[in-house]
């Protein structure tokens, strides 16, 4: 009985949008600008967090190893280094590694590093990551009672600085968001309720000449549909656009060490996947729950 | 067909609008609702179609009270009738033909058989030239045949008019009156509030009148009364 | 006070519903405007007060073109008329004294001068009692006399009125005929466009009968007209 | 003229947001949401805005001075350092100072530098402050040519990183401000336009009976106004306390070093002024052009 005339409510609804031409253009705009906030604001954060997560898994703890240290003696440290609580790998890196990497780092200077090609004073080192990266000061601890243990680098207060820094943004990030959501949906629904508001008249007659509550729903329905993902597709299109820029262009062109983006591929796909869902379910539920008390003459 | 049976009406403003009415139309009557201007006439035709209920009594159409259906059911009561609406209530969005067929529509009627109906009932108002235009283009009249093309097209077996003629010729009027006879002869009930006294002085029919929400008069071929 | 020279209007979807008007109607005359539904008597009447504007041709009224009016100024060019639209035009904002009182406020009169005279013209048309209502809470026939209170409220020098009797009572009709009468005994013009036979052949005044935009008669104390 | 009938359209306008009690609400929660970002949004700007500055004030390099230097060596050394471009102050801070400064950051473990009180083996310090801080690195350079100068301390690359970020961070931050405003302008006319379009059957029978534009216009102008300002109080309200409550508690138990909040007095005061002002002068603004189109029958 429905879907007899599904392609009549097909059409309506879409007439509609014409019909109310200025009160389309409205309701879409606004959706489209308050999903294109929320869009921002999750990019945003998940990249935040991402690069936090950059940051973390490059905190490591450099164990610089005693020249006086025999073989057997380094490897005994490897293990004991390994059982030390928090202690996620634990990497060698001889000190001629460690010459070729200062090389790396000084890029055109490195020429001056020659002279310790046959006389290295580099110690080897043990690179140590973490599990738990915030934890750092205790491995640290721990780590300095090891025998032949003759210097820690890392981060020391700094680090924990950006630790307590970052733990609290991934909070007020994830606070945001969901507050943010629950705003978009209630500025959407806000929007598609007064629209239909103004039309309680156009309802209230439906009702009069014989239409069932189904049968007045279904335009509306499709309408908050279209509404809903036209409103999305915008800012989808924007945001897309300009991750798409910003990821392939200006990134790499500031050339910030720990400024790594999430890759546009599966990232953009799921965002379009957030937009529209909120757009149209928001849509759908705004005019159906806007009608319904139009429904009652 | 309907019966009304000791119904009151109070408005939420404190307005008493019908004040004990007691009645009883058959299937196939004609009738005319006569009386001054806030007599009570349209909330009584509002009560059979349950736009409004009665503060107490009980309206029945064919036997069931309409008080007691549910919310989601009273469409299917509006569907067995004709509503020609005092304000006309056309739809502003859609045009003359479209304000037509949503009677068919809710009832999910075929499409061809739709358009071959909406059509007829257009040529029977004179507006079949117009069916392209939306009411807001319409003059007055014009919008009061548009409603009562739109009641008439479900061939419903009741057919309740507001004051049909109020904005129409006398001309017009005539035609419309002759081809509510021309339904009602088919079997269609007839119910029929009106001001205009020629129509019910020549064209006999049952005449109920009310006063202050009160029937102070029912004649079977009555006449319209009020002689000034 | 109101000349028409060569009156055409086509409305945008093409309609042609004035086809050539000229008319001349005197200060202190009291003129029907008859003629079938759709004829163009609204169009005719919304000439006058420039809510359309012609498509070529002249609309003078005290001797001024409307269409050369600014659209700032066409509010100044209202207010010498009371104009009862056919589908009466209230504010369901407000409530009945309110609508009527707002012809007033517009013109800043003073606030005790504006209650008294409110109170007034509701009285005329039998609304006194209901000055708290809103519009939605009136039967059809009283909206028309409240859409009437307001066009009188002004003491306008010309009142223009569309089919202002079509859903009253033929009593109530009369009495508003009788109270057009009086204003116009004290120097208003009257316009009235009309289907009401008997209200035309039994209080005689000019007669101007238009069909299909056209004025097809135009006669002093002139009859309806239009016999069946 | 005008003025006669003013309290009509205020006693008028204030009436209207009751009648259209829904509409009132719709849209003065939406202002109060779009707001609300908006505010926050700020609140958080600006005070990352304050915290880097508060960071970047902290940049500071620490010149060790060289044991053997004699005292008018050391005296030369400092106007000298003062010399150096973009050094903003120079202060001078005994090995003495330096040892009370270990002891004040070690706290109860202090005890155990007691042992240092005779034999201090720290260095005397010059403490020098920059002008631009974000130019560490070169001045750096400079003062290292500097004669007995021992060593210098400052946080190098990370410094640097951090710098990088916050300047993206910064005009990210008035980039999206900006778009916020225009965002929140136009959402909060987009909804004041579409109340007021429900409304346009009312605006023309006021221009057929006689009413001025202007007439008409006054209560629309003042309802705007009440629209505006009660979407900007609730906002204000929220950020207000939620601000204050940050400010005074947890703040202080978090102490982390570096996150310093702009105090309230003047800031909530600006924050209710700014978020005032766009929500009345655009309530105002919307309404007008809105009913602008209706104006003409
Ligand atoms: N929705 C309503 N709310 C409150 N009062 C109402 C409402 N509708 C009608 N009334 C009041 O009820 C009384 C009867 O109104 P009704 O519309 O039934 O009169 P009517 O006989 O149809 O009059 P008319 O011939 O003018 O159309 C009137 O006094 C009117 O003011
Ligand atoms: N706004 C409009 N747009 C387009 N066409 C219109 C408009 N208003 C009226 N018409 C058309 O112009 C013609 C004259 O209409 P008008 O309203 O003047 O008739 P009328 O004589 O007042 O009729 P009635 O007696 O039914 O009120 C009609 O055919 C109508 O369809
Ligand atoms: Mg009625
Ligand atoms: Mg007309």
């Amino acid at each position: 009985m429905i879907f007899k005339s599904l392609f009549y409510h097909f059409k309506e609804s879409w007439k509609n949008l014409f019909r109310n031409a200025w009160m389309t253009f409205a309701s879409v705009s606004s959706v489209a600008m308050t999903l294109l906030i929320l869009g921002g604001f999750i990019v945003m954060t998940m990249n935040l967090n991402y690069i936090t997560q950059g940051v973390e898994n490059k905190v490591e703890i450099r164990v610089h190893i005693d020249r006086t240290a025999e073989k057997d003696e380094v490897t005994a440290m490897r293990s004991k280094l390994e059982h030390v609580k928090n202690v996620k790998s634990v990497e060698f890196s001889s000190k001629d590694d460690e010459l070729e990497l200062m090389r790396e780092s000084w890029g055109k200077n490195s020429s001056v590093l020659d002279m310790f090609e046959q006389n290295n004073p580099l110690h080897d080192v043990y690179v140590v990551k973490l599990v738990n990266p915030q934890d750092v000061e205790k491995a640290a601890k721990d780590i300095e009672s090891i025998d032949f243990v003759d210097k820690l680098q890392y981060g020391k207060g700094f680090v924990n600085n950006l630790f307590n820094v970052t733990r609290i943004g991934r909070y007020v990030g994830i606070g945001l968001i969901v507050g943010l959501i629950f705003t978009t949906i209630f500025l959407i629904s806000n929007t598609i309720k007064i629209t239909i508001i103004a039309r309680r008249r156009e309802i209230e007659i439906m009702r009069l000449v014989g239409a069932t509550n189904a049968f007045i729903r279904w335009p509306f329905f499709l309408e908050g549909i279209w509404l809903g993902t036209l409103g999305a597709a915008i800012p989808i299109g924007i945001l897309s656009l300009a991750y798409y820029y910003l990821y392939t262009n200006v990134v790499e062109r500031l050339n910030v060490q720990f400024l790594q983006l999430l890759p546009p591929n599966p990232f953009l796909y799921q965002l379009a996947g957030i937009l529209i869902g909120i757009g149209s379910i928001i849509g759908v539920l705004a005019s159906l729950m806007s009608i319904r008390k139009f429904l009652k003459v | 067909m309907i019966e009304m049976i000791d119904v009151y009406k109070s408005y939420p403003n404190g307005v008493n609008a019908l004040n004990g009415i007691n009645i009883k139309i058959e299937p196939g009557e004609f009738v005319y609702i006569v009386g001054p201007s806030g007599s009570g006439k349209t909330t009584f035709i509002k009560m059979m179609y349950r736009e409004e209920k009665p503060t107490s009594g009980a309206v029945l159409i064919n036997g069931k009270d309409v008080a007691s259906y549910k919310n989601s059911k009273i469409p299917l009561l509006r569907r067995n009738m004709g509503v020609i609406f005092q304000d006309y209530k056309l739809l502003t969005n859609l045009n003359v033909y479209e304000n037509v067929a949503y009677s068919l529509l809710v009832t999910e009627e075929t499409r061809t058989r739709m358009k071959r109906r909406v059509m007829d009932v257009l040529e029977l108002v004179g507006l079949k030239h117009k069916i392209r235009m939306k009411p807001q283009e319409l003059s007055g009249g014009e919008q009061q045949r548009v409603s009562i093309a739109r009641s008439i097209v479900r061939n419903p077996k009741l057919v309740i008019a507001d004051e049909p003629t109020g904005n129409l010729d006398p001309e017009t009027s005539i035609g419309i009156l002759k081809l509510f006879e021309e339904i009602n002869a088919l079997g269609t009930t007839i119910v029929m509030a009106t001001h205009n006294k020629d129509l019910v002085n020549n064209f006999r029919h049952r005449v109920i009148a009310i006063e202050n929400g009160e029937i102070v008069r029912d004649e079977v071929k009555g006449e319209y009364g009020y002689d000034i």
